[in-house]
């Protein structure tokens, strides 16, 4: 099944188990959602708990924020991640610290879903991916799937979990996995393993990484689209790179990294955000606090460049498998 | 075409009167108490669309209670609400003190604002939920809310249930129907309408009320909750404070070219209604209107609350530097206290032995509160919570990054 | 207290008709043209609140333009404006076309709305200065902007004023008083109140145009704008493109319980007027009335022009999932083309056959235009803008980090 | 003079020789800001270039947007930057990228000042250090004072520039240097020399940093109030510490941190936001990637931990010089 049936099936699942689980957004209710996440759900759930927004994403958190107070378990989708600023105060200040500051008197167990990341010639308001405006924020949980089998499982625990969780989908990936060779022929999650998604309620418990590729020579940290782009790329570049795919940002899973960069003792980090200030920096400075002594190359990070998301140029702004080929083959001769 | 126009110029608003001004009210439009009539709660807002540019008032300034607002209170809960609102009083008059005194951070106070969240109060049922801001403590204390509670969070002291994580006087408790309050303005106005919708969402009959302040209209979230509220008819209670200043800016900055800030809920289609803050009937009585209105599936409403902020802003703030020093005293619409005891005196429920009697007491009980908050502990004073608790309650379960801090920390 | 409340229920609008639904627009209330009368640029917005329930229409059915907003374009004028939204519609035939032939990623197009942006733009002057959405390309058209450009910035190709860097369409032209397209929406609408503010500092004469769609009403920036034209009194036209649609979402879902988008004014003191929007002339006299109000310094217009959007959101969007696919035929305000054309048929000063000859004509310098673009390149085939381009204009002066990092890409 | 003093002076030399210099915000008119930086500056300059606004964050940086694109360079105040998030959407969406995506047809010459920072029991709403948040977001530049000259020439300097500016203002500083050491009494700017602040119209150069305190041992890389903190830590251990004042943040001088970096062979990193993707994971990461090969010890980060800014807890919070000093002397160790 594709990556959008996962996500539907996981609405479909949480909604049907619990009546508190209700989903609204901008084009969400009638049509769907602009890429169809949320179709057929409005039919069968009732209008009252699947439904159009106005386009105000402050609103569309905001009442999801009221909503929690209240004892509902809102899933809202913003329609791209790029889209989300306007609601970034009801989540930075609202959302992320309300169980603190009210020791857990009101708390805010919300989902907001929104398709990230580039590579569909979006321009610089469909492609951004600012997973790290929310993980430098206290009181969030940061989720990025790579995979129809994690978009679901995930989907389901976050929509479990008692506190607000961020649900980035790279969107490139609603169709097929894309390992950034785009002068190539698509690929549909049919023919790949991870489109098989378990039936039922199966949740995918947040906070763990995944292994998707065992390797030796070096650790490449990466989470979404890079995921696939890490795979083609080491191949390329005959490296026997263990690919870690985070999933969950925060809390991140440093067990897993940790045993994996002491293992290889080299490490390549790799995002499509702008650079300065990427969750790279902040994986590279984990990596550098616990396996400081394990090192024997410099940590490389390969990202999108500190520009804004090219439309002409995606491919050149994109880290695609050349690029990180590169950075793995140069990780190797330091 | 020959450019025979004007140069243009900014429009800067300004208040009629600044420091060293002598204040003169008498252009400011006040309607004779009585003089609005009370539509039914199922009336369409358009109908009452001229309430947005009158004021609901019930006491007349002899103290008699006039028009169809009035007559929905008891002697005992008109005493009652007396008694709150001098709580009230007195409680923040202690609270300045002792923030003066060095004894906590911060404090914000309420003077000639009690009526306005006192009788609010008592217009919901229990299980409604406020959406406050950090300046209706009424709505605690007429709900019971125990004052040395209230003064544990001041004191931020081990006994302070929220822990010493928040500001002075941004109380939180589900239980009294008062919704965690945040230093952010307006984005618990959008919150109320969230909750409201839940409750329709989930077929219940209890509502919501937001609350703002004049300033704070301005800012987006406002228009996030009349949208939403608007759209799904939301079960809620907007309200306006309009204490006539927002720290230094005077509220005609905010209001821009309309006349009142109920009026914004004309572009809404939302039912408005401007109400005497000064006058405890008046705000019970409206209060009451737009629950019943929102309980009964009419939808929401909008209702700005004439008041005056005859204080500062908070403790860090100094009024004399940017308003007259007398606009508080020649502020039309009196305080709120005088005017209800001069109504319990007039209908022969009260006179002055007992006010003074009253007085008296509720110094005493506040004392007490305060001894026994201070005795647990205060902000200067120390036996505040541990310092290991701030890395409680960020999430349900703290995640293994916390406890590595918080090991790193050691606590 | 007993509970005798009804359980509460959601209210969610829907609209009157989906797919497989027959529209029936007959209780669409439309005035009769010339039924609104056209008061003085500076009466009070207050006075004519009626015309934000109203519909301001020049041409009749049969094509006759009646009423005070009638008679202030020449017959030169008018046919300019149809041939204006002529090529703007065969433009959006062709880019349409272009962009599902692959040639580039993504086309917006205007069916339905082209009097809008067309005669808009011809109530300005030089030097003013619009803040549009996506939907304008009229007022680039109209201003005189070389096709071949707008094509160029479409297929992202070398000569792509905008270097390759933005999405197909969202065109940036100081020089033709358009504001850089922004893909958020709502965010130029209070840019346009900045802007007008400036002039107002300046002591300038220049007026600034905001744009947004109905749905985009909805976000806050709508309020800002509001707020700050109302309070600095700002010399600024703000329009609402009524659509009726926001890609799958009908407009009741902004619009909530208010009649209509216009009567949002109303709780600004902004004046407030709604016109038919496919009526060419109606559009270009209420611009011209606001642009005036605007430059004698009487402060802020809301304009709501009352259209539909005929076509799909964009080349992403298929509007038969979710509307009736006859919505468009039945739309009764018409087609602004034939309006037009049909008036000025019907005053003498153009044929079928003139219509004819000139569609010919505009499509052939269309045609021109596009293989003037496409023989420097297209996104599909190359000769795009460098990739080190990128690297450019972030800052006016390349920091260290970009010049490293764009060595580090090779460029 | 104090830091108040020199931002003040700052706006009033840029108003007198630059017409276009506008400067509005919440409570900045009449009355000077709630911290008074802007006092006097209405009276001067008149009603229509420096006046009150509604309270709309979103507003006052949209409409400077607005009037940069006129022409004119606004000069604007967020009352506390906790308060900076609604104005969020306008700053990164549209300030950062309106000169890129337009081909510089429309600039942005915008300065967006606030007061930042703990230390005044300010609980979570009056206390914060956004700055990673401007940080990862290209086109905006990040600047941070930490005394009287600098926050003059700085802000001259920033209102100068042609490109949008953040002007983070440690609130804690305005007064007076603050080291952490809060039980000790109050000093003032009067004593202190950099409280001498040049007459005049002289810019201090975006992109520079300061060498605060030279040192052999130990590189501590600060800003902000983090620098007299390094400073009373160094003490503290005893150790021999050079602290960079890094004064910008984006664009950063990597040139002075390198140099100094490959000194030592040392670093600490300072700053009181929240650690997880703050600005010192970039710091760290740059210093990794530019000197891994001088490294005698981990890098080691000291921040605000993970959690919203408390208010009783404040001194638990705030990285002091206690807790500098064990990470100087613990790198020392390494
Ligand atoms: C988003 C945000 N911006 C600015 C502030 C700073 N601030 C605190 S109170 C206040 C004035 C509010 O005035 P008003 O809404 O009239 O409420 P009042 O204090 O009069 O009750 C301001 C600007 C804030 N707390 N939050
Ligand atoms: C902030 C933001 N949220 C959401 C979107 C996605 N989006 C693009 S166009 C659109 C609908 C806009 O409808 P309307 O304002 O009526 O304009 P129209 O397309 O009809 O001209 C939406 C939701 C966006 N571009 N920006
Ligand atoms: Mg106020
Ligand atoms: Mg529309």
């Amino acid at each position: 099944m594709t990556m959008i049936e996962a996500i539907r099936e996981a609405h479909d699942v949480a909604m049907t188990r619990d009546e508190r689980v209700v989903v609204f957004g901008e084009d969400v209710g009638f049509f769907g959602g602009v890429f169809r996440c949320t179709a057929g759900l409005q039919k069968k759930h009732g209008r009252a708990r699947c439904f159009d927004t106005p386009i105000n994403e402050s609103g569309i958190v905001g009442t999801a924020i009221g909503m929690a107070a209240y004892g509902l378990k809102p899933v809202v989708e913003i329609q791209f991640a790029d889209y989300v600023y306007p609601a970034y105060d009801q989540i930075v200040s609202e959302a992320a610290r309300l169980r603190h500051r009210s020791n857990g008197d009101f708390t805010c167990p919300i989902v907001v879903r929104m398709p990230t990341g580039g590579g569909i010639f979006g321009g610089q308001t469909h492609s951004q991916s600012p997973e790290a405006l929310f993980t430098h924020v206290a009181g969030l949980k940061v989720v990025v799937p790579s995979n129809p089998a994690d978009a679901k499982g995930l989907l389901l625990a976050a929509i479990d979990d008692p506190d607000p969780v961020i649900f980035l989908e790279p969107k490139r990936l609603y169709n097929g996995p894309f390992d950034g060779q785009h002068d190539q022929p698509i690929v549909g999650w049919k023919k790949h393993p991870l489109g098989e998604v378990p039936e039922g309620d199966v949740p995918v418990p947040l906070g763990v990484a995944a292994r998707f590729r065992e390797g030796q020579e070096v650790t490449v940290l990466a989470y979404g689209t890079m995921v696939y782009v890490a795979e083609a790329a080491a191949e390329r570049a005959g490296v026997d790179a263990e690919i870690i795919d985070l999933r969950t940002l925060v809390p991140l899973d440093l067990e897993t990294i940790e045993t994996s960069v002491q293992k290889t003792g080299r490490c390549v980090i790799l995002h499509e955000a702008t650079r300065t200030s990427g969750f790279g920096a902040e994986l590279m400075s984990v990596v550098q606090e616990t396996c400081f002594y394990h090192f024997e190359a410099p940590i490389i990070r390969v990202t999108g460049w500190d520009t804004p998301y090219p439309h002409a140029q995606e491919w050149e702004y994109f880290p695609g498998p050349a690029r990180v080929a590169e950075a793995l083959r140069k990780v190797m001769e330091d | 075409m020959t450019d025979d126009y004007a140069p243009l110029s900014l429009n800067v608003p300004e208040p009629e009167w600044r420091p060293g001004d002598v204040p003169d009210f008498s252009k400011f439009e006040i309607p004779r108490a009585g003089a609005v009539s009370r539509p039914p709660v199922d009336v369409e807002p358009d109908d009452i669309r001229d309430m947005a540019f009158s004021i609901v008032r019930v006491l007349r300034k002899d103290g008699e209670a006039v028009g169809d607002w009035a007559g929905a209170l008891t002697p005992d809960e008109l005493r009652e609400g007396l008694r709150h609102m001098m709580t009230l009083r007195i409680f923040d008059a202690r609270m300045l003190n002792a923030q003066r005194q060095g004894k906590t951070s911060f404090y914000m106070q309420h003077l000639g604002e009690e009526a306005v969240s006192c009788a609010f109060a008592r217009a919901l049922r229990p299980g409604d939920m406020n959406f406050p801001t950090y300046r209706q403590a009424g709505l605690l204390i007429a709900g019971g809310y125990p004052l040395v509670t209230m003064m544990n969070q001041i004191y931020s002291n081990a006994e302070d249930p929220l822990h010493g994580r928040q500001l002075p006087i941004m109380y939180s408790s589900r239980e009294h129907g008062f919704f965690s309050i945040s230093g952010n303005l307006g984005t618990q106005f959008v919150q109320s309408v969230g909750w409201a919708m839940a409750s329709a969402i989930s077929g219940d009959t209890r509502i919501a009320a937001g609350w703002i302040g004049d300033g704070s209209t301005a800012e987006s979230d406002f228009h996030s909750a009349m949208v939403f509220a608007s759209t799904y008819d939301a079960p809620v209670v907007l309200n306006i404070v309009n204490n006539q200043w927002a720290i230094s800016t005077f509220q005609g900055i905010a209001r821009g070219g309309v006349g009142t800030f109920a009026a914004r809920g004309h572009g809404f289609g939302i039912a408005s209604i401007r109400v005497d803050g000064n006058d405890y009937l008046a705000v019970h009585a409206v209060a009451k209107w737009a629950a019943e209105r929102a309980r009964r599936g009419h939808g929401p409403t909008l209702i700005e609350h004439v008041t005056y902020r005859a204080g500062g802003h908070s403790t860090s703030d100094d009024p004399s530097a940017y308003r007259s020093a007398t606009e508080a005293a020649e502020w039309p619409l009196g305080d709120p206290l005088d005017r209800l005891k001069m109504h319990l005196i007039r209908i022969g429920e009260w006179t002055d032995e007992r006010h003074t009697q009253a007085e008296a007491e509720i110094t005493q009980t506040v004392i007490a509160a305060q001894k026994e908050a201070e005795a647990i502990g205060t902000l200067a004073q120390g036996n505040i919570p541990l310092a290991r608790d701030m890395f409680e309650g960020v999430y349900e379960t703290m995640p293994p990054h916390l406890v590595r801090q918080r090991q790193e920390a050691g606590y």
